[in-house]
This record gives C-alpha cells, structure tokens and sequence, in this order.
C-alpha cells in the first residue's frame, strides 16, 4: 500500500508520443492505488536521463520502471539502482538480453530493430523495392534503427532513403514533397510516429500520391487512424506503449505485496494495426492507444 | 580646392567613387546577391529533379514564406534594437492555446482564434515591458520566456487533455468564417484554368487524377506576402519607421529627441508575437492539429534569416525586404539540398557557412553606406 | 525685461544615494542668452534635463509661461517649444542626416487619409538648412555616421532652430569643436538670440559665454551662487566662481588671466 | 565642508550608507543569496525525499558539477565580452570525435583525447579568430558554429558508422592511463571506511554487496573544483585576469592602453572550448558511448548559470564563484524539483522565473557597485 | 636643442576612400611641450595614433630616438615610453580606479615561481597618485563609473604620468573639463615638461595651448601649416590658422580677439 513507482523515460518533453505512457501509469497507479511519477530528461539528452535514474534511486522508490535506449549510459546507473534493492523493469527500448544483464525483473516493449525488420519483411512481402524512411527525431539512435531494420528487412541498402526531416510540421512535408519530387519512383514511405506520419499524409495528399504509394507507420495518433481507416496508410506497428507503462506497474505492485511474478518478458509489440478493427483504436488515439 | 565648403562635396580627401557603386550599394544588396548566387547554384546542381516546376516552386516557396512571416516580425524588432528568443515558443503556445480553446473548451474557432492573438500580442507586450523598464538586455528576458511559454505549452494540455498533440481543429473549423483567413488557398480557379489549358501539369495517377498538380496558392503565402509589404511601408515610409530606427540607433538619443522609445520597443515585440501567432494559425489550420514541439528552434531561425537579410544584431539598420530575401534563401537552400538529394544531416553545415558569409558580405556592405568603422 | 518664459523653483533632484541638484533657482527670459556655468558635476546637465523633459525633478516647480509646466515626456517639451541639444549628442549615426534632423518630428503627408512620412519635403528642408549652415551634403541620404563631429553638432542646432522653439538649450555645444566650428555656433546663437528666442547655453569656457550671454548662472555643487548679468561681473570674477571658489594652480608666469 | 577635496570621502552629495550595505554588496551576492534561497526552499520541501542522503547528494553535485565545468568557461568569456552559443554542439562534437577516433579508428584512448582537446580548442580558437578579425558579433558566428558542430556530429559518424551512437568506448579506455582522469572517482577510501562504519548506507544485494552506496567522488566533481579554482585566481589575482576585464568593459579603451584584447578573446574562445571539452570527455568516459545528441541546449544552460550568478552579459563584469553558485543554484533546482515530485514539464517554468529574478537581483546590485546609470 | 626623441615623417595614412593625412612631419624635442592643433577632422588624432601605435603610417617614417620605430600594438610603444591619453578616454567605468590605473602595465609578484597581479601594490600606488592629483578615493577598488568626468580624466594623466614616460601625447585633455580642472591639467602639463619629457598637447583652445606650448603645429585637412615657435606668433595669427585659413563668423562687437 502506498508503493511508489518512478518511470524514466529518454524522450524529450515535448515528444508527443510519451502521452500514451504518461497516461497508462497514471491509470496503473490509480487502479493500483500506488504513488507514480513521470521523468524525462526535458531536452532528450541521454547523458541527463543517467543523472534522473540516480535521481530516482536516491529518493528511494519501490521500484524504477526505464527505457534502455543506450545500454552504455543506462546500465551504470540501472545496476547501482538495482544494488541498492529497488527492483527495477525496463521498458520500450533495449532488448531483453540488456535487461537480464543489468538486473531487472523483466522486459516490456518492442525491440526496434526488430520491429523495424518485421515490417520491412511485410513491405518486402508486398513488393516494395525502394523507399522514404522520414526520421523527425535523427539524433535518436533508436529512430535510426528503425529505418536500418526496415531497409534490412526489405533486404536493400539502406543508403540515402532516410531523411533528417526535422520536427515543423511544414518543414516535413516539404521535405517530403521535395524528396518525392527529386525521387518519383519510390515504392514506399516509412515514418517514425505521429510527428513524421501527419505530415506525410498531407504531403501525399496534396501530390495526389496518397492510397498509390505504400505507406507504413510507427506508432498510432489520431490522424494515423484515420489514414488507415481511409487507405493512405497501410499499416501501423503499434508498439502499444499503454502496456508498456501499465504493465510494469501492476507486475510490480503484485510482486511487491503478493510476491508473484511473471516468469517470462512481455512483448507489448509489434502489432500491426491494419484497417480490420479499428474502431476501439480509433476511440483511444493518441490517449491511451 | 574650394575653399568656403569644407566637406564632402568635392573633399579632395575623399577617393574617388563610381556612380554605379553608389547605386548598388543598398542594405539589400547582400540578400539580393545570395538569391542570385543560391538560385543559380540549384538552377545548376538540381534543375532536373523538379525544384522548378510548379509544385517544386510551391515547395520551397511555401516554406520560404514560413520563414518570412516570423522574420519580419524579428527584423523591425531587430531593427528597434531588441531581439526575441520566444518566438518559438510562443508559436507552440499559440498554437495550443487555439486547439485548448477551439477543441476542449468547445468555443467557435474564429473566437479561439481572436482570443489567442489577443493573448500572444499582450505576452509579448509583457516580455517588451519587462525589458523597456528594468533595462535588462531583451536575450535574457526573451530567454526566460521561452522556457516559461514552452514550459506551460507542455504542461497545460497535459494537464486538461492528457495528450500533448491536440486534434480535430479541421473538424471543429469546418465552416468558420475565419479559419480559411489562415487555412486555406486562394486562386483555386486559375490553377483549374491553368491544368485545362495544359500550363500546368496534371495529376497522372491517385485520387485526383486529372486535377492540376498545384490547386492554389496557400494563405501562408499571401500573410507572408501582406506582412512583407506592411513591414516595408511601416519601417521606410512612415513616422513610426523613423522611431523604430530611431529606437534601435541610441535609445537615449532618440529619447531625448521626443521619441516614445519605451512605446516603440513594446509595440514591436507585439508584433513579433502577433507575427509568430499568424504563422501558428496558418499551422494549426493546414495541419489540423496542434502540438508541443511546435516551433522548435524558430527564434533562431528567423534570426538567422533577418541577418542574412542585411539587419545589424544591434539595432538601428536593416531592411524588411532584405529579411524577406533572407528567408527566401533559407528556405531555398533548406529545400534545396533535398531537390539537390545532399546528404540531409548536411543541412545544418551548409547553413551555418552560409549565415557565416552573408553577415561578412553585409558588414562590409553596411560600412561601406553608414562611414561606421 | 518681460515676463519670463521659464521659471525654474529650487529644484531638486537626486538619483539613489546622489543629490545632483539641492534647490536651484532660475528664470529665463525670451531674448536673452543665459550662461550657465560651473564646475564639472555641478549639475547643469541634470538641470537643463529637467527643463527639457528628460528628468522630473524630485522637489521644487516649473513655470513655462507662467503656467506649471508638467512634462511627462521630452515630446511634450518639444511641443512646447523648448528645443535641447544634449552633451552627448542627439544624432543616431546610423540613420540618415534628413531622418535624424526631423526625427520625433517627422513631416507627414496623407495619402488616402493615411499619414506617410513626407521624404520629399523632409528632403528639401534638410539640404537647404544645411547649405544655410554652411554644410554641403552629398545627399540628405547620407548617413550622420559620415559626418565630422563639428558637422553633426551643427545639425543638431540647425533642427532645433528650424523647429521654431521659443527656448533653445545647448549643452557645452563647443566643446569638441575647432576653432571656425566654435564661432559659427556662436554667431549662430546670437542670431538666434535676436529673433526673441531664449538660449540656455552650458559651456566651461569664460570666453564663449562672455561673448555671446548676457546673464550668467553659476551652479556649484548642486546648488547655485545666483545669477550675474553682463557688465555686473569682471570675467575674472566669474572665472573664479566657475572654479568653485577654490584657488586655481597657478602656472609659473605664463599663464595670467581666463582660461 | 571641506573646501581642498571636492569629492567622494566627505561629498556632501552622497546620502549615508552603511558599511554592513558596503560589505554586503559584492558581485557574488546575488548567488550567495540564491543559494541561500534554493537550499531553504528544498529542506522545506524535499527534506524526506533522499535529497540530502549521501546519493541525493552526489546526484545534484554532479549535475551541478556538469554546469559548473561549462559555466566557468562562459563566464570568462562573458566577462571577455563575448558569447558562445556551440557550447553544446562542441560538447557533442568532441564525444563524437573521441568516439570515432578511439573506437572506429582504434587509436588509443589516450591520442583520442589528446587530439580531440587540440582540435576542439583550435576550432574554439578558430570561431574566437573570426569574431575579432570580422568584428562580427558573436551572436552570430557562434549560431553558426552550433550549426556546422552539430551537422557533423550527425553526419560523420552516419558517414562511417551508419549509426548516430558509438558505443564500446569503456572496452576501449581499459588500462589507458589517460581515462580514469576523466571517467573515475577518487577517494574510494574514504567512503568504503565510511560504509564500514556506517555513516553511510551500503548496497543490500547484487553484485556490489556491502560495498558503499556511494563509492567516490567522480572526477567530474574534481575536474569543476579545479575549473573553478583556476578561473578564479585566473580572473582575480593575474595580470592575464585584468585584462579579461577591460577586454570585455571596452575593447578599445582596452586596446589603447595596450591591453593585446584579440589575444585575450580568442584565447577566452579556446578556453570555452576547452571546458566544453572537458564535459564531453568527462560523459564519455563515464557513460561509455556518444551521440549525436549529446549537448543539445547547454549553451543556453552555460548563459543562464553565468547570468544567474551575477556576470553582466555585454562583457566586463562578473565572478567565477558567481558563477559557480548560478551552477550550484541550476542543479539543484532542476533535481530538487524531481525529489520534491514536481510534475517535470513545469521544470522549465521554474527556470525561466527563477532566471529572471535572478537577473534583476543581480542588476540592482551591480548598479550599486559601479555607479553605473 | 638637443636631439628630438620622436621624428616623424612624411607620414600618410589612408582609411579606405578617406584619406586622413596626406604627408605629415613633425619633430619632438624631449623637454618641449608641442601644441598640434587645428579644425575638426585635420588629422591630428589619427596623426598621434600613428605615434603611439594604434594605426600603422601607410606611408612614411617615425624615427624614436633615432632609431627607426616598428610599433605593431600600442603596448610595444608604452614599452618604448610612449604614453597616450586619448581623446575617447581610455578607461573602463565598470573596472575600479585601482585595475584601471595599471591596465596594461599590472605590477606582477611571484609566488611560487607563478606571476600574480600584486593588488596591495596596485592600490597603494594609485591611492597614493589620486591623492598627489588632490582626488580622494573612497578606496581603490571604486569604480571608475562613479567617478566624475573630469576625475577619470585626471586618473588617465596620473597613469600615464607614472609609468615614466619619455614621451606624455595627450588629446584633447581639456575639452570637456571645468576651469578648475583644466587649469589644474595644465600645471601638470607644465610639472611634467620641467621634468624633461616630451609632451604632445592636442587641444581648440588657442589660450590653453598659448598657456604652456613651446611649439605649435597647425594640421589643416591631413597636411600641415607647419612649426612655430613660441614668441615667433602672435595668439591671433595662430588662431587665423586653426581655423584653416578661413575667414571667422563675426559676432557683432562683442568677441574680439582669441575664442
Ligand atoms: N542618471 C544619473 N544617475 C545617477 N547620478 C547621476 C545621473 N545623472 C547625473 N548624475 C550625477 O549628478 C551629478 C551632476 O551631474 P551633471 O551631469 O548634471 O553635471 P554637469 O554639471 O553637467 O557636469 P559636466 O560639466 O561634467 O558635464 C554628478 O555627480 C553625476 O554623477
Ligand atoms: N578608423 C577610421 N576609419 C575611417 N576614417 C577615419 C578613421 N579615423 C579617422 N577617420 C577620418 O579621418 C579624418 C581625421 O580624423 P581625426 O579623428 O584624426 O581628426 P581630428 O583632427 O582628431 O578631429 P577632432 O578635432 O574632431 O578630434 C576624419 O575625416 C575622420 O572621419
Ligand atoms: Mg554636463
Ligand atoms: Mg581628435
């Protein structure tokens, strides 16, 4: 009773996508009845995150629930927290293998590179032979991961196909138009998230390419949603960052006042999300999908 | 050598100097030969890959005039002596502030609307106080403000919405007769005309084959073109121009000749945020959404595009048309590399050379006009 | 003498710990050329400002006209007809001559019914004052920042006089300049003098104000040792009380006289 | 009323003040009075929260430690009379360049710094050079050196790594004798006998059993207390440190008098850079691995500490112990509000008050020191 | 008279499209106190910045004890013993009297083999040259800010005074100081002359030079009228040249003589 929890994440604040995370541990911590809290370092630098981790272990929690987007700077500060008692789960980013070694309990996300080599094995499956991957986020390493497991996937080069897109919505689209324009044989689009894919779909629509070219996203929104439901988009890997959050909080809660515990890692994603049941997705976009 | 008129006029100290140098020699002399030098770079490197086609010319253009409308506002701010680093801030801001109200709270867009410049121009108005009364250098009050407004722009959706991205502006807009002010496209029926005639091409394959590719001029365009020009007359054909300059020469001079510098100052960074508020209206409206990574890095990027224009960072020179020009550069040079297919994390290099080479060209343009040494 | 256009009643005025001027009294008559003098941090700049707008003083009144003066900005004072040339000069070197010379009082012309800054006519003014003082421009574009320091003095005077003012304030207007500089605006001021206008004119040269004031103030230290009027005082009366009081170094034999 | 000395001891001009006011007002002050307040505020607050356990210490020594290194670069240079907005790219650039260096190329961890300091501190010198020969401001050059920084921090090691993180840099550093000066802690000692005895809390499990919870002090810590001790005396008790004064308070007043001011203000540049570097090495080696996303927004972060602690941002008036406390107050206000369970995204919020009080503090106290108006 | 410690000649100096001096030469004569003077914009401060290098000549020679003399920054030419009061004053307001005084010249203290800026010296030394000036500090570390103009102006000749140099250039020293002040800037002069150093006095004011000069320069539009000796001219010729050659604005009756 009581328990408190402290979840860090690497995004920077305005990150949009971290909502859905926010808003599952707030959930998670009401149904729970624990105390939670959200950290992030505000300009998404990772060396901070490190520093919010010590943070979080200095003001003695329960349990740290953290992303593990870069092994080398996360697993210092993971395992002192981990050898001062407090039970830790990583989430999102990192593989299940970093997880073990750094001494958590579990594993909760969705591999990158590997989401990003199922869906370029998908894309692969329905012919695409070249294509955009639109990285709004480039000094992330995990957005470039994606890109580089899709092209994998799709067994080419990865070579130029990837823009540095940068994050004003206009800015986007216009870059996108103008790599279309220079590029108007490419087969398909790959976006990271809901930042790069709006923007893309006014791009397509206003170049008349929407519904003809093959467009795949990360991560859904609401206009995602509706792309899907309209045609535009063909899928949407949805990673169910909800679970991600959520999860963690009730494993721990149950593991800490009943003592049970999961014996395996939960893989919250890759799921795909096609235009087949959409409805409860559509209702949730952006909130809790 | 005469001998009862000491100066200038035939000063035999004074080397002689061409008519046409005279001439050339403009505030927008920098901006206008970085055009010429960028277009005639791409016309060169990228002229097979679209970038002069229509819609290649509505491509950069558009984000040409993304750039102008914010740095007109820097510019005559600039040039009134102060600069302000909120401007990206405050385009998020704005843009929430739409969404918050027009979305959550449910009011009639055209009032969200009404209600958010009304809001920004005063926040603005505010930081111009601030820095009017204490004497404090506008970069760290501006500072301060764009972590507060970038602070709250996070924090208030979250706080009411539990979403940091805002939706559904499109649908709440439908039918509002403010919103296509900022939203929408003008000259549709041309562009029509133009496809039919065949001037321009059509669309070959999707949903709207047999349209022309390029359907309209986006309103974008027109508030950049409307702020371009009222900038322009306001700064070299009125009263009010006269004390901006006045304002960003010497404060203290131009006080002690009975210009209102505090009013100057203050107004000037209202209309920096009412400039910044445009282009987060345009935003909201053409993507339907607001979010709170809006306008990241803005401030520097209008900055940037007032510099390259031929405007002194310290007040007291500068030119509308010049900032304009430097956008249009930014604008061309950042669309540009795609066209060109450059490796596009090289952008920012290209950039910084660039602003590093347009500033020297206007600095010894700028000596050369004021005699300043 | 008429009715004075000035009254200035023991003002005071201090900045934070500093009391620049402990209750000074004086009246300026149209007409007349009115040295004021003293020491340097005597207070006459802090004075003059606050005849011209700049300061309000901390105690004491303002007559101008007879009326209480309340000048909350220098435009107000301007409007009045109380024109200053500031010690540190009022010209933005920036800007062009015919932009600085009508700055805070730009010409405008309406042009469907909306106010232009009237370049044309401010051009033409600007050409002619200047050629009047002896100053051939090459353009009324040309930047101030071109001009020698004696050029842009001259001006400074040349817009406050052309703007009609019934009261002309100079502080220490010579005092960078050359010889011929200096005496023009010393002709200058005495022609203006003729016309009725009053001058106030700060200089610390006894010879300047000896040529052209016709009564004298001397401020010490905040306040004042009252006011002399020409022909009542020996310059080397007045150059002692411009000292302070206080024994000059004295210079083995060479130097006798007014400094 | 003396009648031979007509100033200041004795003026009759001057209003009393008191010698407590006299003692009390010194540049420092408005730091020493933001600690106070900081410090206060959160042992209110935050008291129970681990804040002010061993950990919760070292936590907020390092961060402010991290600022601190910056700061004191910025602030001489400040003080120089210019500014330096690539701090964080160089921060960026020079993990970068360790990275690649010593990990892709394989070179020594040892040549890998030694070369990444000499090429930092010469581009740092090289930003410096142009700013003094163009008489640019340094606004505006150091913009586009944070751009031309950053573009390569991203597109080399995409260039020769396909990645924008390289890793393996710990494996790399083992055994090199150059490392730990950056990467380790020191008096290990000291806290294992603490941990014996008790006074402070010991691991509970893992593979770190018994062992200390807090096992040294890090080098970062080290490097920022001998930083501050340099630029200290530096500032205050050379001959050198006169001359970053009147650089900064009038170059050519300076100039004149035989001040050799270029000197003095690109070697203030290479400084900054060197500290810069500094951070950059010190996180490499602690962390093992750099991106290119490293530094984002440390510039303004270095400005702000600086200003904060009391350092006037047109040059020629600041202290480094000013400057530290701005360090110490930033730290400790931004992990504070974690401990105190501040929802994060106010952060920001807090940062821009609390700057802004900060500077106008700072302002009246300087005007008090120097007379000026 | 003996050998002249600086000679300069022929010197041109050209800015871009203005041309400044067009063919200067002038000799200094240890012991003398020179008078350059002449209108606005003649020439004579960039003519000293020559001297003391600040500008390098475009053309020309400037021989210092009769060796040619390559001064590349300022410092190398305090070095020599060239010490210059400019006319922009050469202090910095927010810097306190003490840091100011040696500002260039810092007295240095070993400790540990590690030079530092020895401040006890540094105060006590500029107490005690305030003090000899008849300024009294609040202490040494007041900021020149707060000092009264014409008290930083007596702070920058002390300074130059002290550091012993052979050549004294000072510009425009007088203009914008008290009569008091002035005349106590002259008796230094004259006390720093006796002492057998060369003194480069720039002022407009006939009667200031005419007080303590031995030769007069005139420079009149970037070249020179020419050196007389004291005693060889009248105040009134002398002024005729200043002016350049022109005629002066005439004020009625009033101003005879000397401006
Ligand atoms: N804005 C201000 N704030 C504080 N002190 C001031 C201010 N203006 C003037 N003073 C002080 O008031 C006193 C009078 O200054 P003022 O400029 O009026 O002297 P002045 O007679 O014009 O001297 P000068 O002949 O040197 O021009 C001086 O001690 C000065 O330092
Ligand atoms: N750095 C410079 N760049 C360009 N022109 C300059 C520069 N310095 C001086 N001049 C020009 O050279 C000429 C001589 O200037 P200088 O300052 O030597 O005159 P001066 O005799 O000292 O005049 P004053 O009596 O007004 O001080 C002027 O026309 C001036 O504008
Ligand atoms: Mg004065
Ligand atoms: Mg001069």
């Amino acid at each position: 009773e009581g328990e408190r929890y402290v979840l860090v994440s690497h995004a920077p604040d305005s990150d949009s996508w971290w909502n859905t995370i926010k808003n599952g541990i707030a959930l998670a911590g009401e149904q729970m009845d624990v105390e939670v809290e959200y950290r992030n370092p505000p300009t998404g630098d990772l060396a901070d995150m490190a520093r919010i981790i010590e943070q979080a272990a200095a003001s003695g929690p329960d349990g740290i629930i953290t992303t593990l987007s870069d092994y080398d700077v996360l697993s210092g500060p993971i395992q002192a927290a981990v050898d001062q008692g407090i039970d830790v789960i990583i989430m999102n980013s990192g593989t299940p293998e970093q997880a073990r070694e750094v001494g958590a309990l579990m594993y909760v996300g969705q591999p990158e590179y590997d989401a990003g080599y199922a869906a370029g094995l998908r894309a692969a499956g329905d012919g695409v032979g070249s294509f955009l991957c639109v990285n709004h986020y480039i000094s992330s390493p995990s957005s470039t991961e994606r890109c580089q497991g899709f092209a994998d996937g799709l067994g080419i080069d990865l070579g130029d196909q990837m823009i540095d897109s940068g994050q004003d919505p206009a800015e986007i689209k216009n870059r996108v138009l103008a790599y279309l324009n220079a590029n108007p044989d490419t087969d398909a689009i790959l976006t990271l998230g809901p930042t790069s894919a709006d923007p893309t779909l006014l791009a397509l629509d206003e170049n008349g390419m929407a519904g003809d070219i093959y467009f795949g996203t990360f991560d859904l929104g609401e206009q995602i949603v509706e792309g899907i439901k309209a045609g535009t988009i063909q899928w949407g890997i949805d990673q169910q960052p909800f679970l991600q959050a959520y999860l963690p909080v009730v494993v721990l809660t149950n593991y800490h006042r009943y003592g049970v515990l999961p014996g395996n890692n939960i893989n919250s994603g890759p799921g795909f999300v096609t235009a087949d049941g959409l409805t409860l997705v559509e209702e949730f976009a952006g909130e809790y999908r | 050598m005469s001998t009862s008129t000491p100066s200038a006029a035939g000063d035999e100290r004074i080397k002689e100097r061409s008519r046409l140098r005279n001439a050339l020699v403009r505030p927008e002399l920098g901006g206008i030969c970085g055009t010429v030098l960028v277009f005639t770079f791409f016309l060169l490197t990228a002229a097979d890959s679209g970038m002069f086609s229509p819609t290649g010319f509505l491509n950069w253009g558009t984000v040409s005039a993304q750039f102008a409308i914010i740095a007109v506002g820097a510019c005559l701010l600039m040039i009134a002596g102060e600069f302000d680093l909120s401007v990206g801030s405050m385009i998020g801001f704005a843009g929430m502030s739409i969404a918050i109200l027009g979305v959550t709270f449910g009011l009639p867009i055209w009032l969200a609307i009404v209600i958010t410049f009304v809001l920004c121009t005063l926040i603005g108005g505010l930081s111009g106080y601030i820095v009017v009364k204490t004497g404090l250098p506008s970069f760290i009050v501006t500072l301060a403000f764009l972590f507060i407004l970038r602070g709250f722009t996070i924090f208030l959706p979250q706080l009411i919405e539990r979403k940091t991205i805002i939706g559904g502006i499109s649908d709440a807009a439908e039918g509002d007769w403010l919103a296509p002010l900022f939203g929408g496209k003008v000259l549709n029926g041309l562009f029509v005309w133009l496809g039919d005639a065949g001037l321009i091409e059509t669309f070959s394959r999707g949903s709207r084959q047999g349209q022309p590719v390029v359907d309209g001029v986006p309103m974008l365009v027109i508030w950049a073109l409307l702020l371009i020009i009222f900038g322009h007359i306001l700064l070299t054909r009125t009263r009010f121009g006269n004390w901006i300059f006045a304002a960003g020469g010497d404060a203290e001079a131009a006080r002690n000749s009975g210009v209102p510098v505090d009013r100057v100052k203050i107004l000037m960074f209202m209309f920096t945020a009412f400039c910044a508020t445009v282009f987060a209206t345009c935003q909201v409206m053409e993507f339907g959404s607001a979010g709170a990574d809006r306008g990241l890095l803005k401030e520097f990027e209008a900055i940037i595009a007032v510099v390259i224009g031929g405007a002194l960072l310290t007040g007291g020179y500068g030119s509308v048309i010049g900032a304009a020009l430097g956008a249009l550069i930014f604008g061309v040079v950042q669309q540009g590399l795609f066209f060109a297919g450059v490796e596009s994390s090289l952008f920012r290099v290209f950039l910084g050379v660039i602003l590093l080479m347009a500033v020297i060209l206007n600095t010894y343009i700028r000596r050369l006009i004021t005699g300043e040494k | 003498m008429s009715q004075p256009i000035i009254q200035m009643k023991s003002i005071e005025k201090h900045f934070g710990a500093v009391i620049a001027l402990a209750g000074v009294s004086v009246d300026i008559y149209p007409g007349e050329c009115h040295c004021l003098l003293g020491d340097n941090g005597a207070g006459k700049s802090t004075f003059i400002k606050t005849m011209s707008g700049v300061h309000k003083p901390t105690k004491g009144e303002i007559l101008f006209e007879g009326q209480p003066m309340n000048f909350a900005v220098p435009r107000d004072a301007m409007n009045a007809g109380i024109a200053t040339v500031h010690q540190h000069l009022a010209m933005i070197p920036l800007m062009s001559v015919s932009r600085n010379f009508f700055m805070g009082n730009e010409p405008v012309k309406k042009i469907a019914g909306i106010p232009f800054f009237d370049h044309e006519y401010a051009n033409e003014v600007t050409m002619a004052e200047m050629r009047k003082m002896g100053i051939n421009l090459r353009g009324p574009d040309q930047a101030v920042g071109t001009l020698s320091g004696g050029e842009r003095q001259t001006v400074a005077i040349a817009r406050a006089v052309h703007f009609g003012a019934k009261v002309l304030i100079l502080d220490e207007p010579t005092s960078a300049l050359g010889v011929r500089q200096t005496s023009n605006v010393l002709a200058t001021i005495d022609k203006v003098r003729k016309q009725g206008i009053a001058v106030v004119f700060i200089t610390h040269n006894v010879r300047h104000a000896l040529a052209v004031g016709d009564r004298f103030t001397v401020l010490n230290r905040g306040s004042t040792y009252g006011t002399a009027t020409r022909g009542d005082v020996t310059p080397e009366e007045l150059q002692d009380l411009m000292a302070g009081g206080q024994e000059l170094a004295t210079l083995e034999g060479s130097l006798g006289g007014t400094v």
